[in-house]
């Protein structure tokens, strides 16, 4: 909020007209945007100012927390972008880039941190996180564009985050009101301790579902349409000036689909190990489902989400007010060009999607295979798993989340602080058979140790290198020149 | 808004439904006799689907109804992207529905139901399969966007249909990164398809398996399905790559006269892929699981290459 | 060969002898590496004639077949006849982490090509727009002397950026002068007889080409 | 006299010089003949007479320069203005002196069986070789030649630093080898940049690289560019100046490596590199019309005077110690470039004569000192008073003139260049002092026990050469007393040019 203070002092004055006509030296706008970006940012939970927020949305019971990644992630939202279209409305190109970077940063490590945890709970919130990180991206290459005075791409891609906002607004909620019914039967927070509650609720399970698949951005569900567009704003980044950014950006999509793919692999763990399989915990659970009021919730989210992602068109329409106050133009005219059905963000040719074809043919071909296969009534026999032909096998064989998300911990797994033990009694005689094994997994957020330790250790730590220039491997030393000419060659440019 | 266009539809559609099979059929026909063996036949594979759909269905008691609704869903999926990627012709009514991004994802959505449907029986396969798989896929995604993201940064649009009107009308000779991404692209198809190095379609050894792993209780109809449909992925996915980098000889135009040809190029481009996929699998082994993001590095290294060098050469 | 086509072909060879120089980057085995390397040999000489072709720069020619001789047939010859000598073909190095490199390497290619972005705005020659990768190369070739610790793989790296240069001076300008040429071909000649010399005097001292060895002369512990 | 040295940047085009063709043949022909005659008896000998012959052509040369102001020679491929000569003048005097010395030192070296005969042929072959490299690269006109005179003169020394074979010694050539062959690679994309942005306003062939075109069109050359080359071009001489954080070869090479060649390479090598580097400075800050390259090149030099200074403090081994002190004193030459304006000039170029007369003195009495003890380990070596009065004086001196005391040369240098600083960068004066006083603490506190105390029983009394370190000593401390007109003028003269 210092930033405020900045914007205040440097003109007199709290209301937003006064700033908006103010006059504000560079300097000071660019500290004034950082310092009300960082505060809003801290607010929103972007990386690397996250760390309360996995914390606190666990400790908060199920309605508040949906409220809070729901309605407090948002204010920050509107705040960021009211300070920086609405206030500053001329700024340079690079505290777009800026934003679009945090963005980015936030959107990769927070899906990479939800996908490991086991307490479903955190990994909402880490997941919000991402969202956030997706939402910035939009607003960053709306900022991008703007500074370049490309009005129709900045609404186009304002919009993308604005919608996002909408979006995750409705299938966070979902989820953690899918959540909190879990937690309200099972009385356990922990993924290991749950499975097959599709049998128990199934309606808590289908809706859950739905919100996972939203979440996931699949289509036609409402996460694939703001993340289509987000998609669309980036590539239309060839038409910027700047040859660097027109490099960089397309790398930026890049990241996004590492992100969406991440967040599919991340919501099968999720519903799999909850919903499906067998119970894994010891005391035996007597689930019920959820009651009526809990269900309209989510049933009302769940078709929020639906609406949203097949009749993008309309709502569309509604936020181009919005676009058009900060960035001059709607996108409305093109958007919806080709009726309620077809949205097509710039122009017929270079793009378009249509949810509600998407899903009728979906749904069309589904059930037109069902009949066909069902004229024949074919009998289902029930019978045990057969699996390869396994033997006896029993509930704790199966994949938990730890394991689930164990590939992917080792690919990514030098951006966490992992520490695995491994501890078997052996029992006399053979020693390839141990009685038991344990094995314990930690896994840590970095940022704890990389940014909330105090510095000074770091700066210690360089007083002591001083003389260490010299340490021998020659690679080093090359190391040394490489570095002097990227630096140079930045200085001069 | 004349009605020929749907019936091309039409025609695509079912073409894409006939042919898939024969499709395998003629891969797995070169590998045997790649590797000296007798082959069973180009029809195979329709013989396999017609046996599978005549059994009744076998189901795991603990089964819910998302192990059941998947196979549906997984065909539609299929069925629906091969209604909008160009095979015949470019002007199709179902094409505007959806871009690139939209068929990536739809196969996305597949593999999310199939991942989940793996994970129902909670048998330690299933679970290992669906780990996998998403595994692989959340490596191979970004770099299969990179691929086609250079494709239609060359040409400007995201639709498939007008990328290849853009192929036509414009002269591209040459291009290092259209060669970059098609490499890129050739990788991933390899590895969303399930194919060697990747995964091996033929196995069902424990711990080499991915696909296989997650459909290993599907029996009956819902087998036949699951089976159907992957067929139809490969198909899809070589008519993709051949509407993003070679699309001479589809039909620019909804007419009868033009859909004959068009057939006959998609033939013998198919005999042609064919021939390279089996090339291929019988040139590498499966690699191991972890070798896998370095095979995956490599083909984004390349679709990024690629990029660049549309940026700077270009 | 009208200009059009003549800049196709050069910007393919350009975009040929990057993908070489990322091949060295990640190439663990020594033959591979000379091989890709007398590969880029290779390209350059091509690409090199071509430009000289076209610009008809006749002195063009002659470095051509300088490259051809000493980058493709000389120099790998040399380093196949010493690694024969030593007997260390066989080794197979371990390259750290190589994603990292990739990306890293991507990373400078994308530096260079801003850096060399306003040149090209005012370079009239079909091949300025080649001046950025011979840059990447060079950057390369200089990253893949950081991230090995043979010395053989070392002075490779060493010779790749020594292309990227050649590379940019046929690419930026039409060739330097062909007093340049001659005097630079003869110090990388020079040169490759030096580092033969210092293999065998390495690999007699400490009995190996690990670089990593020879890491005694420093300041680090001089003060305990 | 202050009619003479015309100060015209237009030099006078003349057929050819007898001088400069002695000054570039004999080292050449020298290296043929020492190549195979090198082991002999007299080779020796021969070594000196074919420097002093170089000397004598230089001082020649340099009258003639004296006389009729810069000139062309060999159809442009030379040019000889105030500047080079005097570098040309002092390579070829330190070069001769070198040799003097060399005789005695290896001759001992070879009789305790650390040389044979194939290394002494290749050392002496080596040695002028490297010499004409040297002078190849102060007088050529070319700028492309001057990089290959350069990677000539790294590529002659590579294998004299690793004459003794040991591990340390093929390690510090190794190093050697690779980071200056690096940096020298930089070097020559720079000056392709360099041609790039020159043939555009020269036209193609030969005329873009030639100084003494570029200098005349500098104002005319694309900036952008150029400063891209500059960088280059500072990295790769950079590192042959041996600026921090380029610098990691030098103190590897030159402790290794036979004290003659340490000598040569701190006290002339890194001369030449710098003044490759002060040419490309004038060209590119002629273009730019910004004071960029000079900025760098005043952070390069601080960065070098305080990080040498502080590696000093914590050094064992003698010839590393003076190995720092030189990239200590590179930096201070180095940010009196790029300060720039007369005074600053004035004093970096007496600074680079100065210290390359008394760093190679000093390195003189250290080799005789570390072959008295054997080692050059600093605890081990004592009582060189006692031991062997003209090393222990002479080293007393070296180090007191290097460190800056009055009333040695490098005062002078010192003071002028401080004051120009004071005057023209007050900012960075604090940065300055703060290097020379810990250099100042650092060398000294070292200097005391080896001078001063009983002799110690490793000590084995040997024959001296008495002539250079004496020589050296004498001149510095003149120039330190006062400068000689014609030497004033000179300078003066070069600075003009460097404007």
């Amino acid at each position: 909020m210092a930033g405020f203070s900045i914007h205040s002092g440097s003109f007199s004055g709290y209301t937003f007209d006064a700033m908006r006509h103010a006059e504000i030296p560079f300097e000071w706008a660019t500290a004034a945007f950082f310092l009300a970006f960082a505060g809003f940012a801290a607010k929103a939970g972007v990386v690397p100012l996250h760390v309360w927020l996995p914390e606190a949305h666990p400790a908060a019971p199920s309605n508040v927390s949906s409220l809070m990644s729901g309605v407090m992630l948002k204010t920050a939202i509107y705040g960021i972008v009211r300070v920086t279209f609405d206030l500053i409305h001329i700024f340079p190109w690079w505290w777009g880039a800026a934003v679009l970077t945090l963005g980015l940063i936030s959107a990769v490590l927070g899906v990479l941190y939800a996908l490991m945890q086991h307490d479903l709970k955190r990994l909402l919130a880490y997941h919000s996180v991402e969202n956030i990180g997706i939402i910035l991206i939009g607003i960053g290459l709306a900022m991008i564009f703007k500074s370049f005075d490309l009005p129709l791409l900045a609404a186009l891609s304002l919009i993308a985050g604005l919608y996002h906002t909408m979006n995750h607004a409705m299938f966070k909620g979902l989820l953690f009101m899918g959540a909190g019914s879990v937690l309200h039967v099972t009385g356990e927070r922990n993924m290991e301790e749950m499975g097959g509650l599709i049998h128990r609720m199934p309606w808590t399970a289908a809706l859950f579902l739905i919100g996972c698949v939203s979440i996931a951005a699949l289509p036609p569900f409402n996460g694939f349409v703001s993340e289509w567009l987000t998609f669309q704003a980036f590539l239309l980044s060839p038409s910027l000036p700047n040859s660097l950014i027109r490099l960089l950006i397309p790398m930026g999509a890049a990241l996004l689909a590492l992100t969406g793919a991440l967040a599919a692999a991340c919501f099968v763990k999720a519903f799999g190990v909850t919903f499906l399989g067998h119970w894994r915990g010891h005391h035996n659970p007597h689930a019920h489902e959820a009651n009526w009021p809990m269900r309209a919730g989510m049933i009302m989210s769940a078709l929020a989400c639906l609406g949203l992602g097949i009749l993008p068109t309309v709502f569309i329409d509604w936020m181009d007010i919005i676009a058009e106050q900060f960035t001059g133009t709607t996108i409305a005219l093109s958007a919806s060009a080709y009726g309620w059905m077809w949205l097509t963000p710039v122009s017929y040719e270079r793009a378009s999607y249509s949810g509600t074809i998407v899903f009728i043919g979906i749904l069309v071909v589904v059930l037109a295979a069902y009949l066909l296969l069902h004229v024949r009534p074919g009998a289902i026999r029930r019978v045990p798993i057969w699996d390869c032909g396994f033997e006896k096998i029993n509930h704790r064989m199966q994949y938990n989340a730890t394991s689930f998300s164990m590939p992917i911990r080792r690919i990514f797994g030098y951006l966490f602080r992992i520490k695995e033990e491994t501890e078997l009694s052996p029992q006399p005689g053979h020693k390839a058979f141990p009685k038991k094994i344990h094995y314990h997994l930690s896994i840590r957020d970095r940022f704890w140790g990389w940014l909330y330790k105090p510095i000074v250790e770091a700066s210690f730590w360089l007083s002591r290198k001083v003389g260490k220039l010299q340490q021998g491997r020659i690679q080093a030393y090359l190391i040394y020149s490489f570095v002097t000419i990227i630096i140079l060659l930045v200085f001069l440019r | 808004m004349s009605v020929i266009p749907y019936l091309i539809e039409l025609l695509q559609v079912i073409i894409l439904l006939a042919l898939a099979p024969a499709f395998i059929g003629w891969v797995r026909m070169l590998k045997c006799w790649m590797q000296g063996r007798s082959s069973a036949g180009l029809f195979q594979p329709y013989r396999d689907l017609s046996k599978l759909f005549a059994k009744d269905v076998v189901l795991a008691e603990n089964a819910s109804w998302i192990f059941r609704f998947t196979p549906y869903l997984v065909f539609g999926t299929a069925v629906l992207a091969g209604g909008i990627i160009p095979i015949l012709s470019v002007d199709l009514p179902l094409a505007p529905t959806a871009d690139v991004i939209v068929i990536v994802a739809l196969f996305a959505i597949a593999r999310f139901f199939t991942a989940l449907a793996g994970m129902d029986i909670g048998t330690a396969f299933g679970g290992m399969g669906s780990s996998r798989e998403m595994m692989i896929a959340s490596l191979a995604e970004p770099a299969m966007l990179m691929a086609i993201f250079t494709v239609s940064l060359t040409n400007k649009s995201t639709s498939l249909s007008q990328i290849v009107h853009v192929i036509y009308s414009g002269q591209t000779l040459l291009r290092p990164s259209l060669a970059f991404a098609f490499l890129a692209f050739v990788l991933i198809a390899l590895a969303e398809t399930g194919r060697i190095p990747v995964d091996n379609p033929a196995t069902h050894l424990e711990l080499t398996m991915v696909h296989e792993a997650m459909i290993l209780e599907y029996s009956g109809r819902h087998l036949a399905l699951v089976e159907w449909a992957s067929m139809m992925k490969l198909f899809l996915f070589v008519m993709l790559g051949i509407a993003a980098y070679a699309p001479w000889g589809i039909a620019a135009r909804g007419s009868f006269t033009a859909v004959p040809l068009a057939l006959a190029f998609m033939i013998f481009k198919l005999g042609a892929v064919g021939v390279g996929i089996v090339l291929i699998e019988t040139g590498l082994a499966k690699m191991r699981l972890f070798r896998l993001t370095e095979f995956l590095g490599a083909a984004f290294l390349l679709a990024t290459l690629g990029m660049l060098s549309f940026f700077i050469l270009d | 060969m009208d200009l059009q086509t003549a800049a196709q072909i050069n910007s393919f060879l350009a975009a040929l002898v990057l993908l070489t120089a990322f091949g060295m980057l990640v190439q663990k085995r020594i033959y591979g590496l000379i091989h890709l390397f007398a590969w880029q040999g290779l390209f350059l000489s091509m690409n090199t004639a071509i430009v000289g072709f076209v610009a008809d720069k006749h002195h063009l020619y002659i470095s051509s077949v300088l490259t051809l001789s000493l980058k493709v047939v000389l120099l790998p010859y040399i380093l196949h006849v010493l690694i024969h000598r030593l007997k260390i073909h066989k080794e197979v190095e371990t390259v750290v982490n190589i994603p990292m490199t990739m990306l890293i390497g991507i990373a400078l290619v994308i530096f260079s090509y801003h850096l060399t972005a306003p040149v090209r705005e005012l370079s009239t020659l079909i091949t300025r727009s080649t001046l950025a990768i011979a840059m990447a190369t060079v950057m390369i070739g200089l990253l893949m002397m950081i991230t090995r610790k043979h010395a053989v793989t070392q002075i490779i790296g060493f010779l790749a950026l020594e292309n990227g240069l050649f590379f940019a001076a046929t690419s930026a300008t039409y060739g330097m002068p062909l007093v340049v040429e001659l005097g630079v071909a003869l110090d990388v000649l020079i040169a490759a007889f030096i580092f033969g010399i210092f293999f065998f005097h390495i690999h007699t001292t400490f009995d190996s080409l690990d670089v990593e060895q020879m890491a005694r002369l420093k300041e680090a512990d001089s003060d305990e | 006299m202050s009619n003479r040295w015309p100060v015209s940047r237009r030099p006078i085009p003349m057929n050819s010089s007898i001088m400069l063709l002695v000054l570039l043949g004999v080292p050449l022909i020298g290296s043929v003949v020492l190549a195979f005659t090198g082991d002999r008896k007299f080779a020796p000998e021969i070594n000196i007479a074919g420097s002093a012959a170089t000397f004598a052509a230089g001082l020649g040369l340099a009258v003639e320069v004296y006389l009729q102001g810069p000139m062309l020679a060999g159809s442009k491929f030379f040019f000889v203005d105030a500047f080079n000569v005097y570098l040309a003048v002092l390579t070829s005097f330190v070069s001769m002196t070198t040799a003097i010395f060399s005789r005695r030192y290896m001759r001992s070296e070879r009789e305790h069986g650390r040389v044979g005969h194939r290394r002494m042929r290749f050392y002496h072959a080596m040695f002028q070789l490297f010499i004409f490299a040297m002078l190849l690269c102060l007088l050529t006109n070319n700028v492309g030649v001057l990089w290959i005179a350069m990677e000539l003169a790294t590529l002659s020394t590579v294998l004299l630093v690793s004459l003794y074979r040991t591990p340390t010694a093929i390690e510090a050539a190794w190093k050697y080898f690779i980071l200056c062959g690096v940096g020298i690679a930089q070097a020559l994309f720079g000056t392709v940049l360099l041609y790039f942005a020159a043939e555009k306003v020269l036209g193609e062939g030969g005329e873009a690289l030639l100084w003494t075109n570029l200098n005349g069109v500098s104002g005319s050359l694309e900036p952008t560019v150029l400063s891209l080359a500059f960088v280059f071009l500072m990295v790769g001489y950079g590192t042959k100046v041996g600026l921090v954080p380029l610098h990691n070869w030098l103190p590897d090479a030159h402790s290794e490596g036979p004290t003659p060649i340490s000598a040569v390479l701190s006290g002339l090598l890194l001369n030449i590199a710098l003044y490759a580097l002060v040419r490309c400075k004038v060209l590119v800050d002629g273009s730019t019309h910004t004071h960029h390259a000079g900025d760098i090149m005043m952070g390069f030099g601080i960065l070098s005077i305080l990080a040498a200074a502080f590696s000093l403090l914590r050094q064992k081994d003698i010839k590393r110690m003076f190995s720092y002190s030189s990239i200590e004193h590179m930096g201070i030459a180095t940010f009196a470039f790029g300060l720039g304006g007369p005074i600053a000039t004035f004093g970096a170029l007496l600074h680079m004569l100065v210290h390359s007369l008394a760093k190679s003195a000093i390195f003189f009495t250290v080799g005789h000192a570390s072959q008295m003890h054997r080692t050059q380990e600093m605890e081990k070596i004592k009582g060189l008073f006692r031991g062997n009065p003209l090393v222990g004086w002479g080293l007393m001196f070296g180090v007191l003139a290097i460190v800056g005391m009055p009333p040695f040369g490098i005062f002078t240098s010192e003071f002028l260049i401080l004051t120009a600083t004071i005057k023209d960068a007050p900012l960075w004066t604090p940065l300055l002092l703060l290097g020379l006083g810990v250099a100042f603490a650092a060398l000294l506190r070292r200097l005391q026990p080896m001078v001063s105390g009983e002799v110690p029983p490793n000590q084995q009394p040997m024959k001296v050469a008495h002539v250079p370190v004496m020589l050296h000593m004498t001149l510095v401390l003149i120039i330190g007393l006062y400068i000689p007109a014609f030497l004033n003028q000179w300078f003066h003269t070069a600075a003009e040019l460097l404007k």
